[in-house]
């Protein structure tokens, strides 16, 4: 049995071996790509381990070293990150035997970076998952940007190089212009960057080191410096990644890199700010009663009205459902930004719940790119014959997402409401409920038009995707449903969080 | 009594120093640099530095003249001009009237900054000047004392090759490397290197 | 860890001797080797030369974080007589860049001056390389002014010659350029250092700072200040006072190019700081003279122009350039702070700086030899003939713009974290967005090298021969362990400012 | 401003004029050699506010160049031609300074305890020396220059061998012919 430090430095060095072995193996695919395999079935042994020390209350650390005199890089594993790293390395496993199943089924090139690149990916979301500071969380955020940058441009033509300029320019002004600076600037008011239930922020605004302006400047530039999270203006970058190939969008662009984006807002807001510095903050003090994040909120709710909005007009699928996560990450911004224990718990468990219901999305879209090698929804009528799990698994997954039982996002949307109105802004809950019918408006149509319109004229050409990409959408499909049942023990753990 | 040669020398460097600045002929500008050498030689005499007043005429008046000749003299003609050296080549160009005006206001901006910070110096030969009270004992006395037995009468050359030892051989190497950038930018490749010159070459 | 390495290096390190044998050795070796003039052996003793330097190097600077700073008297001459050499962990540190990075340079050298300087006259370049190099580590361990200047002519005078090496015509002209620039400011340094002179009466550094605080001549100071102060931006390539330094890096040969853009400037850098946190006070610079804003505007500027000239360059050595100075700017910045953090940060990013910038060029180096050009447009699609070559752009690229587990984050890090202590968020706000400019210019050659069609010129290609590319590959290292581990890096810089405070009566 | 300091620093003034013009050659200037020069008129005339620093003058004791007097070491025996003759011009040179001093200020000084006139000028047995440290320092820094303008003019010709001209204008104009 290893010691709870020891299981921390597994589970980092376990992604950063499979980056090694997919190197070494490189001219062996069949080996490489074994590994890669094996690597994640343990890597998700290590993590429910140290999740169930976490859940029973214990807290590890690890402490790598000083990077810089007086900042170091450390880890802890609080609750919310359990869950992340849990979603992350799960997921892994699926995404890595689809990947392999669809690369292979599309004879991709360079399919050794891939996977390397891959492994690196989610090596920076565990480490971003434990981080114990700002600094620490700050550096894999930016390892997961870069590492994730050959993967957008894997296909490597025109299309692909643009995709990546806009991706990687978007991730990386924003962190290092508004991000960077906005950590730099905390240290400076704090004296510490340290993850600390009740906020850091408390004690020098009490001592009138920064204004509520200040405040809900620093709040801004966290909120924006996180491009990850993809709020309006900043979201560009999103729907450029989709160039990538598929796996890709389905494991970084739906589960780790966007949710290490909200994750990072969740973090900073509760353990940063704290969320009864946000709640309780007025900018002008007792006359009107403006919070420093009550501009964030409007924005974060037009931006889920707004990238619903999109998503409809979009005939490309993958263009859709990365709208429909702008959109849906949104919703976890607008929970971390009410600052109220439900919609924070609401905005954690929309983390575990959009993650299962979008990767099934994606996945199915692969599926159907390779199986019918159709990228477009107008495209796609009478698919559903032909591809029956597939479809499935869509309807599935997209009532998830839109929150209606039996799928795991009815909880968190349920959640994400009552904040609205913990916080006093109830009204916000009608932008919810807009954008939750303007989901079922953009995703639900798709597998009826699939099953119900007459096959089309070439059916023969039609088939699912091979078994190694349909076996892992079935799962997560069927995940998104058994989320269902198990929304009270999210609940419970992330209550010891608020 | 000193004014009478001190003067005369100052008025004609500053005739020589302005005609170097305004003349066009490039032989006649190199001779009267040779010339206000000298006349700075003469001029150091007279300030009690002989070492230097020799070694400037020598040096300065001397050596960079001929060098600078001899510049003018390697005149391989260009490609253009072929044919026999018409003195126009060693005419300068007048320079445009806005590099004048900029270089005026530069130089004299300059040189206001200086004679401001003059104000605040000792005056001219002052014997409470720190130059000459610090340090104590002088070098003068210290070179005799310390030196023992091999006390050179010319303290200058006793300060230069002891006290001040590391800025001669530090001389020396500025000698040396000088001479050995000359060489790498006047020899001539020879046949057997694999790359040309590359005249021709343009990478940029 | 840190107390291990002292005890080996404190073993090794008491030779008393130390300072004189850094600047006599390869002073003396330079003549031998030209008697010597064979070719092959040049270039192995002058290698075995740059890395006995090196160890003296690493040998003083164990030595001052074992027993603090120390002083040697040339020929036993003590000050204000004679020429004092002073170690401290400033100097000693800025020698260990210095002499590390000449010393890699070297060793990478061969292939690429085989390539670019014509045969006949190697047994010429590299005495030429260890008098350049003599001449910077001259500048550092000196504590006599009179004696910095001497320095500073001997390390131009030969860089001058290796600049006009390269392979064009415009080679010269550029050195010629450089050459009056140059002269200009070290003819500046010297009416600077004479006028100090005359105020206080010596030339010893540590002599002069104590008699200018006795000192009334206000306006003399101010004026010896201003004049070394423009003689060592021109060295330092400060916008807009470096119109040299484009050219001359870009049309020196590689290797120049390379050792000159990773060391000179920041020693040019390193006796500004000497003569304004040692010499004077920061008091002085910053408070008497408001030098401090003129800096921060300068740098500003500085930084956004040169910044955005880089993003427009196709050649890449000249991009590079304007990515120099626009460093420059960052260590100013730094500098003027005039606090502990803020002179560690710039110290620390002048030798962050001197490893990204240094390996940068070497690889460009690497693409001169085998792709016989340094145009970006003939770079397009290295990646699949020389896939080491460009990782190592990659990563140096990263490098440069700061981001985390790179050098150039730990200095981005401590120089906003010192700005924003000094209370300055706007200047901390403008940095980081200029700092963004880097992505673009790094990024746009990696999208060249990576995702284009390979040029005709890539076609023919090979990858970097190995005696180039490990070199290459410690530096670029070396960039990355800095990012990650900053005991030899930002923790002696900080003992560095520390020291230099201190010394200069600031309180902390 | 006393006249006094007036003409104490009419010297350095003077000095100062001249580097300026030398500086102006520099900067102005677009024919390389021209530059050159400049360069040279401005080192040199930096030379000369060096050796102006060191000069010492004195009402009454004589002045010299560095350089002992005989009598003074017994050692000295093999110090070279050179340095005698440069210790006689200078003590001719000084000797009528002095004696003009001395008249100058033969009534007023009454630090000599009661001598007066011109011929106690010679019986002042105390010879003052001027600061020997500039001349060592110019003596470097003289060659230093030397090795820059060598280096210069070697660039030079190489310049004009490769472009056919020294002026900058011209050569500037050739390389954007060339691009």
């Amino acid at each position: 049995m290893m010691t709870p430090e020891q299981l921390i430095m597994t589970s980092l060095a376990l992604p950063l071996l499979a980056v090694g072995l997919v190197f070494l193996f490189g001219k062996i695919p069949n080996l490489r790509d074994g590994c890669s395999i094996v690597v994640s079935v343990l890597l998700f042994g290590v993590t429910c381990q140290l999740a169930q020390l976490v859940f029973n209350g214990e807290r590890p650390e690890l402490v790598i070293g000083e990077m810089i005199p007086g900042f170091k890089i450390r880890f802890l594993i609080e609750p919310l990150g359990m869950i992340f790293a849990l979603v992350a390395s799960g997921l892994w496993i699926l995404t890595t035997i689809y990947a392999i199943g669809y690369m292979r089924g599309h004879h991709e090139k360079n399919q050794t970076r891939f996977f390397a690149c891959f492994a690196a990916a989610i090596f920076a979301a565990l480490s971003a998952a434990y981080a114990a500071n700002l600094l620490t969380l700050f550096v894999a955020y930016e390892v997961m940007t870069i590492s994730t940058y050959p993967l957008v441009t894997h296909n490597g033509d025109e299309e692909a190089k643009r995709g990546g300029r806009v991706y990687l320019g978007i991730l990386i002004s924003t962190s290092i212009a508004f991000f960077l600076f906005a950590i730099v600037w905390t240290g400076h008011i704090a004296g510490t960057l340290d993850f600390v239930p009740g906020g850091i922020l408390q004690q020098p605004f009490a001592e009138g080191k920064i204004s509520p302006a200040g405040l809900a400047a620093l709040l801004a530039l966290f909120t924006f410096g996180i491009g990850k999270a993809a709020l309006m203006p900043f979201h560009r970058w999103l729907p450029a990644a989709m160039v990538a190939p598929t796996p890709v969008s389905a494991l970084l662009h739906a589960v780790a890199v966007v949710k290490v984006g909200v994750f990072s807002i969740l973090k900073v807001v509760i353990y940063v700010f704290g969320i009864d510095l946000i709640r309780e903050t007025n900018l002008t003090g007792s006359l009107s009663d403006v919070g420093i994040s009550d501009w964030l909120c409007y924005l974060a709710a037009a931006s889920i009205l707004l990238a619903s909005l999109v998503a409809m007009t979009k005939d490309n699928l993958k263009a859709r459902l990365a709208y429909s996560t702008i959109s849906q990450l949104a919703y976890i911004t607008l929970g971390a930004l009410l600052a109220s224990e439900s919609s924070v718990i609401g905005g954690g468990m929309h983390i575990v719940m959009h993650a299962v219901g979008k990767i099934t999305l994606f996945f199915c879209a692969g599926a159907i790119y390779v199986g019918a090698h159709k990228k477009n929804i107008s495209d796609m009528r009478g698919l559903g014959r032909a591809m029956p799990l597939t479809f499935a698994a869509f309807l599935v997954a997209s009532i998830s997402i839109i929150g209606l039982p039996p799928g795991g996002g009815s909880w968190s949307k349920w959640f994400l409401a009552v904040g609205c109105v913990e916080s006093g802004q109830a009204w916000l809950m009608g932008a919810l409920m807009i954008s939750s019918l303007l989901n079922i408006a953009y995703l639900v149509p798709i597998p009826i038009r699939a099953f119900m319109t007459p096959k089309g004229e070439e059916p023969q050409k039609w088939h699912e995707a091979p078994m190694m990409c349909v076996v892992p959408l079935c799962i997560t499909a069927v995940g998104s449903v058994v989320l269902m049942f198990f929304a009270d023990s999210i609940y419970r753990v992330l209550l010891q969080i608020v | 009594m000193m004014e009478f040669i001190v003067i005369p020398i100052l008025a004609l460097l500053f005739a020589t120093a302005i005609t170097v600045a305004v003349i066009r002929n490039l032989w006649a500008a190199v001779m009267f640099t040779g010339i206000y050498s000298f006349l700075g030689a003469s001029w150091m005499l007279i300030l009690d530095a002989p070492d230097v007043a020799f070694t400037e005429a020598a040096v300065g008046a001397g050596v960079s003249t001929i060098l600078m000749l001899a510049t003018l003299s390697l005149v391989p003609r260009s490609s253009r001009k072929r044919g026999s050296i018409s003195n126009s080549d060693f005419e300068t160009k007048d320079p445009p009237r806005r590099r004048v005006i900029s270089s005026l206001l530069v130089v004299i901006g300059t040189g206001a900054m200086l004679i401001y910070g003059t104000l605040d110096m000792p005056l001219f030969g002052s014997a409470d000047a720190a130059i000459q009270t610090y340090p104590a004992p002088s070098f003068i006395e210290k070179s005799q004392t310390e030196m023992g037995e091999h006390g050179l009468p010319n303290v200058v050359t006793a300060v230069l090759a002891s006290y001040r030892g590391y800025d001669t051989l530090g001389e020396t190497a500025v000698i040396f490397t000088a001479g050995i950038a000359v060489l790498l930018i006047l020899r001539k490749n020879k046949a057997s290197d694999e790359i040309g010159a590359g005249q021709s070459e343009v990478t940029s | 860890m840190i107390e291990q390495l002292i005890q080996f290096l404190d073993v090794v390190s008491k030779s008393p001797h130390l300072p004189v044998l850094l600047i006599a050795i390869p002073l003396v070796a330079a003549p031998l080797l030209i008697l010597i003039g064979n070719r092959k052996l040049v270039q192995i003793l002058s290698l075995i030369v740059a890395w006995v330097v090196f160890g003296i190097s690493v040998a003083m600077l164990g030595r001052v974080l074992a027993t603090g700073a120390f002083e040697y008297q040339l020929g036993g001459w003590p000050s204000p007589y004679g020429i004092v050499y002073r170690v401290d962990h400033f100097n000693a540190f800025v020698m260990l860049f210095v002499s590390a990075l000449g010393a890699l340079v070297l060793t990478y050298s061969p292939p690429s001056v085989a390539a670019e300087i014509p045969r006949s006259k190697h047994y010429l370049f590299y005495p030429s390389y260890l008098l350049c190099m003599t001449g910077l580590l001259g500048m550092c361990v000196t504590g006599d002014l009179f004696n910095v200047f001497v320095f500073l002519e001997i390390s131009s005078l030969s860089s001058y010659a290796l600049i006009s090496l390269g392979k064009t015509r415009r080679a010269p002209l550029a050195s010629l350029q450089y050459l009056i620039l140059g002269t200009i400011g070290a003819t500046f340094f010297l009416l600077g250092i004479g006028l100090l002179y005359q105020i206080t009466g010596t030339l010893n550094m540590a002599d002069i700072a104590e008699k200018l605080a006795a000192s009334d001549a206000k306006r003399a100071e101010l004026v010896a200040f201003a004049f070394m102060t423009v003689g060592l931006f021109i060295k330092m390539a400060v916008f807009p006072l470096h119109t040299w330094l484009p050219n001359a890096y870009t049309y020196a040969p590689s290797v120049v190019t390379t050792f000159i853009a990773a060391t000179s400037t920041k020693v040019s850098v390193y006796a500004f700081v000497r003569m304004v946190y040692t010499i004077y006070t920061p008091k002085f610079a910053f408070e008497t003279l408001p030098l401090d804003r003129a800096m921060v505007v300068l740098a500003l500027i500085g930084i956004f122009v040169a910044s955005i000239a880089a993003i427009y360059q196709t050649n890449v050595k000249r991009l590079l350039a304007y990515s120099s100075v626009a460093q420059i700017g960052y260590m100013l910045l730094g500098i003027g702070l005039a606090t502990e953090a803020g002179v560690a940060a710039g110290v620390v990013h002048m030798f962050n700086h001197a490893f990204i910038k240094g390996g940068l060029f070497m690889v460009v180096g690497c693409f001169a030899l085998r792709i016989g050009s340094v145009r970006l447009e003939d770079w397009r699609g290295a990646a699949s003939v020389m896939p080491m070559t460009c990782f190592a752009w990659a990563v140096g690229g990263l490098g440069l713009i700061g981001v985390p587990m790179t050098a150039g984050f730990v200095s981005k890090w401590m120089l906003l974290t010192a700005t924003m202590d000094a209370g300055n968020l706007t200047v901390a706000m403008l940095m980081l967005i200029s700092s963004l400019l880097a992505v673009v210019y790094v990024w746009k050659v990696v999208e060249a090298i990576y995702f284009s069609e390979p040029s005709e010129k890539v076609k023919a290609a090979k990858e970097a021969p190995l005696t180039m590319l490990i070199p290459t590959y410690v530096v670029i290292g070396a960039t990355v362990v800095f990012g990650c581990w900053t005991v030899y890096s930002a923790e002696i810089a900080q003992l560095a400012a520390k020291a230099l405070l201190n010394a200069s009566g600031v309180v902390q | 401003m006393t006249p006094e300091t007036f003409f104490g620093l009419f010297n350095y003034w003077i000095v100062i004029c001249l580097m300026m013009t030398g500086f102006y050659i520099v900067i102005s200037s677009g024919n390389l050699i021209k530059t050159v020069i400049g360069l040279n008129i401005f080192q040199t005339s930096v030379f000369l506010l060096y050796i102006t620093m060191g000069k010492l003058t004195d009402p009454v004791k004589r002045v010299t160049a560095p350089i002992l007097e005989g009598g003074h070491g017994d050692s000295h025996g093999d110090h070279s031609a050179h340095g005698e003759h440069v210790a006689q011009v200078s003590f001719e040179e000084h000797a009528s300074e002095q004696l003009h001093d001395a008249v100058k200020h033969a009534h007023a000084d009454l630090s000599e305890a009661g001598h007066g006139g011109a011929e106690h000028a010679h019986e002042v047995a105390e010879v003052l020396y001027s600061n020997p440290l500039p001349s060592v320092l110019m003596l470097t820094a003289i060659v230093v220059g030397i090795a820059t303008t060598a280096l210069a003019l070697a660039l030079i010709v190489r310049i004009r061998e490769d472009y056919g001209t020294i002026e900058e204008d011209e050569i500037l104009e050739l390389d954007k012919e060339l691009q």
